[in-house]
Order: structure tokens, then C-alpha cells, then sequence
């Protein structure tokens, strides 16, 4: 064991993982020498050279493209877009192509690919350094959806997610990137890509989030604790797709009360999806309205970020409002 | 200065719409009475040219018989390659065994030409059960991975991007083996045109990009995608070498294919090849032409028809008979008829596999849609 | 009064709005000459000549990239996507630049634009000729979202789109283009973008439709009318985004029961957005859970397309249980 | 053939990391003496050199308080244009008045040269009330419509397509302006710059295309963004005539611009411009490139600095002094300083204009939003 950030968990499961199987490359804008903007890739091509850690020219969509052709051919890439918020000049290929390849190849042709991107707000970022695009990629079918909330779970989800068989976004929430240090067992190990987590106990109301939002749930289901007597029971999806539903509904059932978190915007968002699966599951258990606390309804603010964000400010009152409901 | 000059020599040029103008200076092979010019003749085993001519009227033959099939509602769809069989074959024959075929949707001969039976392609038409790709896809995108062959989808462009990180990787594994893209020069114009000529260009990745230029996108004409003389030019923006072909003469098409096959194996990486040659039906079944182009352009390629033009070279070397070429024909058709029988007796895919592929293990709420979708009521027939 | 389809009254809007405001100019790929794959565009090039109605190179980024240009030039520029699955290599302008200029730049520029695109499926297309990506679109903060069921609809609602001040994505049912058929008045006319339309009263379930799926609707109201006497109230939404939640939550408050119908994936589809607003306004009203009638979780086929169609054979079951529940 | 004539050429290239071998046989204007050759000179009024001069100093003097300014935690943001001055500046003054210009996101020199205030400049870097973007995006996002100018966003390239859009439209209004778009090298590599090139070839929009070539794409160096020499010949690939040009050298660009906007102002449709120039601090505040470059790189270039290139010149024509030059840094120090003064104590924008702009007019959902917000606690310091 030993004290990591997220952003050296990450570059842990990613050494760890080139050094066991020579099938996976990393490519992208800035990986290489520089070890990406955000420092995740540092050191990886100094060990494993330019043909597998690869500085590629401005194009999202040749990086995912050219990565869809690496799995095919057999490799394992694991392409980083440098912004989540820069993913969609390769939204056709992920979309169109790596989503669709096992299903429309009738099983033929497979493409096991992670897209590592940074994802959310809280970095100052403003509209295109801030956006969280999960709910997107839930919607198209054939793709997978991770987002870690800390070292521990960033290492065990990415080496699961290197190894699964079917193309994987796996969100990474920068503004904890330093922030949430934990404790990161040397070897390797994985944690399945079907596991929520809870990691607060409680009775009276449920709370669903993941990446950094977990923690300003965390911290309201604290407050109410302490000033309400209310004892929230938080849930880490860490993979947000396909979802635990189980872990959530077992909770719900406890509760009768629920209050999704997330940054994304409320509309369409992955909240109405969590909300409306819980309803088809355990209507006759909801005791309060379903609530979600989340980004409004506009393009993401600079100055105003803070009030943008669905933080422990706006989280403590939903959840006294639910609870007392 | 370079690019000055180029430009010039660009804005020289009157547009490709008449054809004699667009093949100036373009290497061709067999010549108007027949011959194969011996400064250019690459020479080839006279088994394989008559193996090229056989593919070429076996692709021709299905392609008229798949429009009636379509004409007569017994098939939903068909993007043929009528007129563009030289092209097609013979840039697939210079493909060596080892290498991947990254197909556009008019490539079905090729396909044919690296083995997939004539059954399963047909199977495809059908979409029914033995539907290589399941019966999920429309008619046409067919997926061949045994043959070598990729996943058809519908998307313009996005093979090649694909083509090119399938070498890339070979070369990164020293694996030898060269992929081609096909595509239309349409889709020059897409963003996957230009990422893939750009990494193909700048990590050196053995591909052959494969422009047929067949003078028309749907309905708009090839002079309107660019305003560039030729669609080769486009290489230059890349430093990708690239050069334009007679895309009707089988033996152009196959010298030029074979050395940037030979170019990429031996480490020189990508080349684009500009296919000169002309779509002579509908885009689909789906389109009629009439709408948009005139008679006269369309006779004029007929008269330019590669199964012809090698027709006609064959029979400078005596290696075509007419009996022969009526057999040749009746058996293709024999064989298309007993596969379609075939095709239509066989049932549409089990309900269940709906539900199966989208990833390697069924999650939890698939199998729930499964069982809704199995245990629920069917739709009724007028649907 | 002329009966027209829905392809008529389409190009009937196109030519009017043309002719009145010299700002409007159509551009996309055939058209021109040939009037579009689905001759929606046909005539008008005849009628505006190649100065207003043009036909693009092969590249939807060039066509929205460049529509947007137009539109803050100040032209009213009507794109056309050839296929709403086509709209991909476009996505980058459209949510990064499309949906953002008014807020991003503090309201100096504006947007105003229609992208037109055939949606959904029933056309034997598969995988590329059938997708309903409205979801998308709507998550995405700064786009309208429209989709008519019916040739009056079509007409009144293009026009205001074209006279909107901000983008609109304009989708057209391709199932019913030609299907869908009735009395369309010849000048011009509007439909506010903001109005749902209850297109059958009934006092025992709500059920929320659009496009080509209202039909599907229709049908198996009048089906569980005549086999148990159930009275659907059915809604045509018309406008899916800003959408008229008020005329849902009426409805649902008095049959305290829903359905929502779509072709798209049931996941993070619309429906789920619909079903968790109804629940936050009017939770105390449901008296069954919220259910959704969609396409699977998989991609579009091709052979089992109406196994796939949220389909009359589907819906009916689904009114049923709801009404009884 | 044109085209594998042009590869060769091309595959001769050894790239550009050399500064001397990236500038042969590119037009020039200053000498290394100071004093214009005469056979390149435009012959510019001295009040527009100096205008130009004051311009580039005051950008610069701008540019060097900002970084401090983040340093100290003041603003939280700041990209810059350090060494690129001349490209920058001299392309905007080539523009006429009636022309509009799309920014990539170094161009703020270009915003104050059209006119915008120095104030409105500065309260966007602070995200103020008073920001002309209402504080909702980043520092050096901004947008001058009332200047001709339009409105950053970070996206790389979506810019240069709707610079086309924009002249095409005004080409269909037969309005006479001409717009331009600037981008970096590594732009060209972007789906936006190949459309963006296209349409503008296509239909000969009367578009200036500003490339940047200042060596580096963050810690990308140029010759990984491409297999070409030059990225003007990129130019070719779309029928656009492009050109290169010495970016640290005023005269050189301005003549180079002014060209191609009297070209398109003329009909001639659009031009490409590589402007050859190095950025001399870091990508932007975030970036420490010396994990990534040598410094030599940058000592060789800090010699070429456009500043002092064109004082050289100024002073070859005895039309400036160190205490001019003191002066008008002096002044531009005090303006900025007063500037800042205001610009820190204003208030940041009203928590309603959160909900404001999304679109021409609130929809009840938004507004329902709002009051929610307003009503609502208010986040703790601390985040
Ligand atoms: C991204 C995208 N846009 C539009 C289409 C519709 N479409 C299908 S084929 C075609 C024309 C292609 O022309 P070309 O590339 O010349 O190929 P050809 O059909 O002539 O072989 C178009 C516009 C599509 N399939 N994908
Ligand atoms: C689509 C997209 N991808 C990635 C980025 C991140 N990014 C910002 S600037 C930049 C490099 C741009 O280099 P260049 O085009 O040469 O312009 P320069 O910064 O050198 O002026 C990158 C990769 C972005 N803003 N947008
Ligand atoms: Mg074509
Ligand atoms: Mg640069």
C-alpha cells in the first residue's frame, strides 16, 4: 500500500498493464514526452517508447478512428481525449463505429478500447474545460461508462476496463485528480465494471453520485447528520453504465426516499435515467418525489461555476426536504 | 514557388466533367483496338486475367439480377458497382493474402474475390438467419473478418481512419501486411478523408487509400466536391504520394494497386490511388439518375465499359470465346438462382438474437428486454 | 385547404418562407437539382436558383460549420441533414458552437438556424437510416427540438422555426412522410414552438407520443377503447424541447397514469426526462408507475425492425396494465 | 506527374525544426541591417508602421503584466501571443474596415487593434459584471461584434468553417467584405480546417486563412502534425492558392495579407497563409514548456523577436527613440494598471444572468431555474 492521487493511481494501472500485456498503447494529443496536460501518462514514454505511448496530430477523430482500427487489428489502445469537452469531433466514430461493431458484424469484429478522458467542472474551466457528456454515450447502446471517484477504484476500474472486451469511456473526474488521495495497494488488481459502492450507511434518504459530486453528497449526508439527525445512505456508482440498479434499489426500498447528484445538465441527463428505473422498480417504496440536484439548464459559467455546481449547499436542503418529505 | 505553381496549374484546369479531358496523361494499358500497350503492360499470368474477367461478369451478372430482385420487392435494397468492376477486382487482386480490405458498400465483388461463398453474400441480401452480420444490417453491408474483409456501415469515411490504425498497428507488431480503404470521391470530402491521409502520412502506415472517382456523389457531380483538377492531388496536402489511374482498364488498375501494395510492404507507407471511372447506375436502388444527369454521359461510358475493354483484350490474345462467355454468364446465373432459393427458404434470425452482441456478455437489464421482448406479443403482420 | 403529404407541406413551408424573407437560403448535400433523397427540397432550386438553394460537398461539418457562419451574418440558413444519423460529424458545431453563441458571447451573437433531418425508423434502413438522436439534442442546453406528426403540423411549425431567433433542431418523421396525409392551408401560418396538442381525450391513462410513433398511439388507444373500454388522452408533443410539460402534468393529474412512446433506446431516451418531471410535479398524483414504450437497448436492426418499433402490438399491453394497475 | 513531382519535393523536406531552413525562399521585407529591401518593400506610410509598432509593444507589455497577474493568483487564466505580435497585428491592419475577423484564441492584440477598449479587454479576463461575455467563459474568450470581430471558443478550427460561412454569405449578399480566420499549425490537423478549405475552394468565398506556424501545438512540435514540408501546402489539396511568409516580420505579413484580402475583396475567392513565427512562452499560463523543448530553440528565436525587428527598422528610418519606447511603455503600464484597478473592483456578473442568454427568451423551465437558484443558499467560500 501506498499514499496515491488519482492522477498517479491512474498512470499506476496504466504502467502496470503496458508492462503485462504488449497489446495496449496509449495515443493521444500530448501523452507523450510531456505525460499529457494533466500529467497522467508522465514516465509511460520514457519506458515504453513512442511506438506504444504516441503524440498524435489535432485530431479526435483520427485518434478514436485509428484506435478502432488498433482493435481490430488486436491491440488494446487506450486513447486519451485531452477534454472531455473536445470528445465530439470523434463523436461519429464512437458512436457510429466503435459502439456498433460487434452488434453489426453479426459478433465478427470486436473493439475493446478505453477512451480515458478528464470530466466536470471545478478547475475554473469554464464552457469547454467544465462539461460532463456521460449521459450521451449511456444513451448509445454498445458502450460502457466508468467514472472513479478515487485512486483506489480509478486503478482497480481501469485495469478492468484495459481487459473488458467492449469499447469503455472511462470519465475522469479532474477536479479531485490531486484532491482525493488514498491509500493504492502496489500490484495489480480489478474491480468488476458492474459495482456500485456504498460508501455511507443510512436509513432515511438514498443519495446516487459518482466522481467528484461524491463528495459534496458526502459532505451534506455529514451535515444532515449532524444538524437534522438525518442519516443518508450514499451510493458511488463508479460505473455508471451498465448500472447497478440492484445495489440502488435495495437501498431505495430501505429509504423510500431518493436524491440523484450530478454536474451534466438536469435535462436529459443521467439523473432522469436513475430516477426513472428506480420508479419502474419500486414505485410502490417511493415515499418522496424523487429529487435531482444537478448542473441548470445552460452552457457551463466561468465566474458563477460554484453556483452552477450541484454542491453540498444545494445537496443539504434536497435531502432534509426528501427525508421530511 | 511550389505550391504557386501548383495552384496555377489547378486553376488551369476546366473541371473533369468530360472524360477524354479527365484521362489525359493517365497511364492506361489496353488500348483502344485491344492491345495492351507494351510500355505499360505489367505482364500478367494471361490465368489471371481470365480469373479477373471471369470476377468481373460474375459481379456484373449478380448486380443486374439483384436490381430486378429489388424491382420485384424480394429484396429491400442494392448499391451495386455496375461499371466500376475494374476498379473494384482488380485493386482487391493486388492485394496480397495477408493483407485487409477495408471496404466502402460497392465492394461486394471483391469480397466474392477473397472467397466468401456466393451464399452467404446472398444470405446478406436477405438478412435472414445465416446473415453473416445477423440480418442486424441493411442489404449490402455485408462483414467478411474470415476473408479478410472489414464491417460495412453506412457512415461515409469512417473506414478509412479505421484502414489506417489497423496498419499502424501491423507495422507497430512488424506484422507484414498492408490494408486498403475503398471510398467514393464524395467522401474526400469527409473529416475521416483528412485524419486518415494526415496519420497515414505522418506515421508512415502501410495503406492503400482507394479513390474510386466514379464522377458522382449521389447526385452531385465530382466537380463540384472540390475545386481541384483531380481528387490525386489531394496527396500532396498530406505528403502522401498519390496517382490517378484509368479506373475501366483492369490492368492499369492492377499495376498501379500492386506497386503501392509493394511500396507500403516494403516500408514506404501509404499511397492514394485516384480510380478514373464512372458510376453507370443509380447510386441505389434507390436513386434515379435521370433526375440529375444527362443521357449522352452515361452512353459515352458505356461505350467505355471495363468488362468490354477487357473483353476486347482477351480477344486480341484469343482467350475468349463467345460460347465460352454465354456459359460464363448462365452458370453465374445458375448459381445466384439455386442461392436464392436458398436465401428465401431460409427463416429470418431467432427473435432473441435482437438482444445478442451488443457486448461480449449480456448485462442484466438486456436480458430483462429479452425476456419482455420474447414473453410479449408479436407485431401484426401489416407492420 | 389542399390535401397534401408530409413532404408537400414541408416544401410548401420551404418555398413560402423563401420567397417572403430573401435571408433564407437551403444548403446540403443533393439538394438542389434533385430536390433532396426524399424530394423535400423539390423545385426549389428551379424557383431560387444555386444562390439559395445549394448543394454542399460530402461533409455535414461543412454544412452546419458553415450554416452557422451564414447566421451570424444574419441570413436564415436551413441546413439539411441528409439522414439524422448523418448528423455526427456535425455534432462539434452543433452542441460546441450552435447551442452556445448567444449565451458565450453575452448575447452579441446569435444563432438562428433549422437543421432539417429525416428521423426513426419503418423504412427498412438498420443500423444508419433509422436512429431518433433527439435525446442528444434536447440534454444540450441552447437547442430547440421539433418534430411533427402531420402535414399542418409540419408547415405551421417549419415556419416558426425558420422565424425563431435561435437554433432549431427540425425532425421529420421519414415513416410518414408520404403515410401521413391531410387538409393544409395554402398562405402561411405559424405554430407557436411551445404547444403539445391533446389529439384524443380519454380520462383512464395519458400517453405521450410524437412523430411517427403518435400514430402507433392513436391505434392502440382506439384498440383498448373497443376491447376494454379504456380512454387514453393522447398527446402529440410537436415541440419536444422547450417542451409543454404543463399540458402533460393537466393530463396526468387527471388520469394519474402515463405512458410515454419513442423508437429511440429506451436509455437516457426522452422518455425517461418526460416520466421523472411528471413525477416531480405531480407525484402525489401518479397512481401507477410511469411507464416507457421504446426501442431496445441495442442498436437498429434491420430483419426484426417492428420486433424492435415501440409498436402498437406493445403499446396496447402497456395502456392496459397502466389503466389497470 | 504534378502531383509525384510535389512528393518528391515534399519527402526532400527535413522537416522544420530548423528556424534558418523553415524560412529559405520565403519572402522577407526587414533585413538583417533594419532596413527594408527595396525590391519586397510595400512601402507602407511610416504613421502605419509606427501605429503598428506602438500596437505590438502594447501587446506585449499586456501580455508579460497578465502572466504576472496569474501568477499571483489575480485572474485565472491567461494565453498570450509572446513572439507571434507581428503576425497577429500586421494581418489584422491589413484588413479593411468593413472586413471581419474570427479569432482563435491569441488574437486579443488584433481585438484591441479594431478598437475595443482596453477596460472591456481587461474585465473579461476577470469574468467581471462589466465582461462583454457576461464572466461566462474563460479568460481570453472574448467576443467583439461591435469591433467586426467575433467570439472565442476553445474548440480547435470550428472557427475557420463559419469564417467561410460568414464571407459566402456576404459573397451571396454581394456585399463587399472579406473575413478572415486565424489558427495554429496544428489546426490544419482539425475535421474543421479541411471543411473549412473545402467549401472555401468550392465556392470561392473571400476568406483569408491565417495560419499560425509558431512551431509547436502545446508540446506537440510542428513536424509531428504533418508529412508535409509546409503547411501551405495544404493549400494545394483544395485548389486555394497558398503562400508562406517571414511571421516575425510586419511588412512581410502585412504585404502577404493585404494581397489576399484585395484577391478576395476582387472575386479571386479565398488564400492560405503560413505564417512562419514561434511562440516564445508557453502554451498559455498552464503549460511549463520546458518539459518539452530546448532552450536553444528559443534563444535562436528570441533574436528573431518581431519587436525588435521592426524598432530596428524604425530606427534605420531615425523614427524612434529609447525614450519613445520608454514612454509608450510607461503609458501602456498605467493604462493597464488603471485598467485592472477598476476591473478587480468590479462585482462579478448578477447570479440572474446565469439564466440569461440561453436563449432569445427564457422558457419557463428556465426561469423556474432561476428563482430556485435565487432562492436558494449560497455556496460556501471555500469552493
Ligand atoms: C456521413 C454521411 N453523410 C451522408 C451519407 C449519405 N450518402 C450515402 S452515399 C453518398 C454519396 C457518396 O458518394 P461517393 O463518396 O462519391 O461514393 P459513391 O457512392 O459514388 O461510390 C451520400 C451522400 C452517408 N452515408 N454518410
Ligand atoms: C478539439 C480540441 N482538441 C484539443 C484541444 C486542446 N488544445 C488547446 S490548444 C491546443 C494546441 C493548438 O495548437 P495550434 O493549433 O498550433 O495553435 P497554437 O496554440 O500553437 O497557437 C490543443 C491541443 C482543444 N482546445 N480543442
Ligand atoms: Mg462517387
Ligand atoms: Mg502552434
Amino acid at each position: 500500500m501506498t499514499e496515491m492521487n488519482m492522477v498517479q493511481a491512474i498512470n499506476d494501472a496504466l504502467r502496470l498493464e503496458m508492462r503485462r500485456d504488449d497489446r495496449v498503447v496509449v495515443l493521444g494529443e500530448d501523452v507523450g514526452k510531456v505525460g499529457g496536460v494533466f500529467r497522467v501518462t508522465q514516465g509511460l514514454y520514457d519506458e515504453f517508447g513512442d511506438d506504444r505511448v504516441i503524440d498524435t496530430p489535432l485530431a479526435e477523430g483520427g485518434i478514436i478512428g485509428a484506435a478502432i482500427g488498433m482493435a481490430l487489428y488486436g491491440l488494446r489502445p487506450v486513447p486519451e481525449i485531452q477534454f472531455a469537452d473536445f470528445i465530439f469531433p470523434a463523436f461519429d466514430q464512437i458512436v457510429s463505429e466503435a459502439a456498433k461493431y460487434r452488434y453489426r458484424s453479426g459478433g465478427e469484429y470486436t473493439c475493446p478500447m478505453v477512451i480515458r478522458t478528464p470530466v466536470g467542472g471545478g478547475i475554473r474551466g469554464g464552457h469547454y474545460h467544465s462539461q460532463s457528456p456521460e449521459s450521451l454515450f449511456i444513451h448509445t447502446a454498445g458502450l460502457k461508462v466508468v467514472c472513479p471517484s478515487n485512486p483506489y477504484d480509478a486503478k482497480g476500474l481501469l485495469l478492468s476496463a484495459i481487459r473488458d472486451e467492449d469499447p469503455v469511456l472511462f470519465f475522469e473526474p479532474k477536479r479531485v485528480y490531486r484532491a482525493a488521495k488514498g491509500e493504492v495497494p502496489e500490484g495489480e488488481y480489478t474491480i468488476p465494471l458492474s459495482e456500485a459502492k456504498v460508501v455511507r450507511e443510512g436509513k432515511h434518504v438514498t443519495v446516487v453520485a459518482w466522481g467528484a459530486m461524491l463528495y459534496e453528497a458526502l459532505a451534506s449526508a455529514e451535515e444532515v447528520s449532524a444538524r437534522e439527525g438525518i442519516e443518508a445512505e450514499v451510493i458511488d456508482l463508479r460505473t455508471l453504465w451498465p448500472l447497478d440498479l440492484d445495489t440502488i434499489v435495495e437501498s431505495v426500498k430501505r429509504t423510500g426516499r431518493v436524491v440523484v447528484v450530478h454536474e451534466a445538465p438536469k435535462t436529459c441527463g443521467f439523473g432522469a435515467e436513475i430516477l426513472t428505473l428506480i420508479s419502474e422498480k419500486a414505485f410502490l417504496h417511493l415515499e418522496a418525489p424523487p429529487v435531482r440536484v444537478t448542473g441548470w439548464d445552460t452552457p457551463f459559467p466561468y465566474t458563477l461555476e460554484t453556483d452552477y455546481l450541484p454542491l453540498q449547499h444545494r445537496i443539504t436542503p434536497a435531502l432534509i426536504e426528501t427525508a421530511k418529505f | 514557388m511550389q505550391v504557386e505553381t501548383n495552384v496555377k496549374a489547378i486553376h488551369g484546369g476546366a473541371g473533369i466533367r468530360t472524360p477524354e479531358r479527365s484521362l489525359e496523361g493517365i497511364a492506361s494499358v489496353i488500348r483502344a483496338d485491344g492491345t495492351a500497350d507494351p510500355a505499360q503492360d505489367p505482364r500478367l499470368p494471361l490465368a489471371l486475367v481470365k480469373k479477373l474477367y471471369v470476377a468481373m461478369v460474375r459481379t456484373r451478372v449478380i448486380d443486374e439480377r439483384l436490381v430486378t430482385l429489388q424491382r420485384q420487392g424480394r429484396i429491400g435494397f442494392h448499391i451495386g458497382s455496375l461499371g466500376e468492376e475494374a476498379c473494384i477486382l482488380a485493386s482487391a487482386a493486388a492485394m496480397r493474402d495477408q493483407d485487409w480490405i477495408f471496404p466502402c458498400y460497392r465492394e461486394f465483388g471483391a469480397l466474392l474475390w477473397r472467397g466468401m461463398p456466393l451464399q452467404a453474400y446472398v444470405d446478406n441480401m436477405f438478412g435472414n438467419a445465416n446473415d453473416p452480420a445477423k440480418g442486424r444490417q441493411m442489404p449490402d453491408h455485408y462483414t467478411g473478418k474470415p476473408y479478410k474483409f472489414g464491417s460495412v456501415s453506412s457512415p461515409i469515411g469512417t473506414q478509412m481512419t479505421q484502414a489506417v490504425g489497423f496498419a499502424w498497428a501491423a507495422k507497430l507488431k512488424k506484422d507484414d501486411l498492408v490494408t486498403s480503404a475503398y471510398f467514393g470521391e464524395g467522401a474526400t470530402s469527409s473529416n475521416e478523408f483528412h485524419t486518415a491521409m494526415n496519420f497515414a502520412g505522418v506515421f508512415k502506415t502501410p495503406t492503400v487509400m482507394l479513390c474510386r472517382n466514379n464522377g458522382w456523389a449521389i447526385s452531385v457531380p465530382s466537380e463540384k466536391q472540390t475545386a481541384t483538377r483531380t481528387f490525386a492531388e489531394k496527396g500532396v496536402a498530406y505528403g502522401v504520394p498519390a496517382v490517378r489511374c484509368d479506373g475501366n482498364d483492369v490492368l492499369a488498375v492492377y499495376k498501379t494497386a500492386r506497386a503501392a501494395v509493394e511500396f507500403a510492404a516494403a516500408g514506404g507507407g501509404p499511397t492514394l490511388i485516384e480510380m478514373m471511372t464512372y458510376r453507370l447506375s443509380g447510386h441505389s436502388t434507390s436513386d434515379d439518375p435521370r433526375a440529375y444527369r444527362v443521357e449522352d454521359e452515361v452512353t459515352h461510358w458505356r461505350k467505355a465499359d471495363p468488362i468490354l475493354r477487357l473483353r476486347k483484350h482477351l480477344e486480341t490474345l484469343g482467350a475468349i470465346s463467345d460460347e465460352e462467355d454465354a456459359k460464363l454468364r448462365a452458370d453465374v446465373d445458375a448459381e445466384l438462382k439455386a442461392c436464392i432459393e436458398v436465401a428465401e427458404a431460409t427463416p429470418r434470425p431467432a427473435l432473441s438474437t435482437l438482444f445478442d452482441d451488443v457486448f461480449a456478455e449480456k448485462p442484466k437489464y438486456l436480458i430483462e428486454q429479452e425476456r419482455e421482448c420474447l414473453e410479449g406479443p408479436r407485431p401484426q403482420a401489416h407492420h
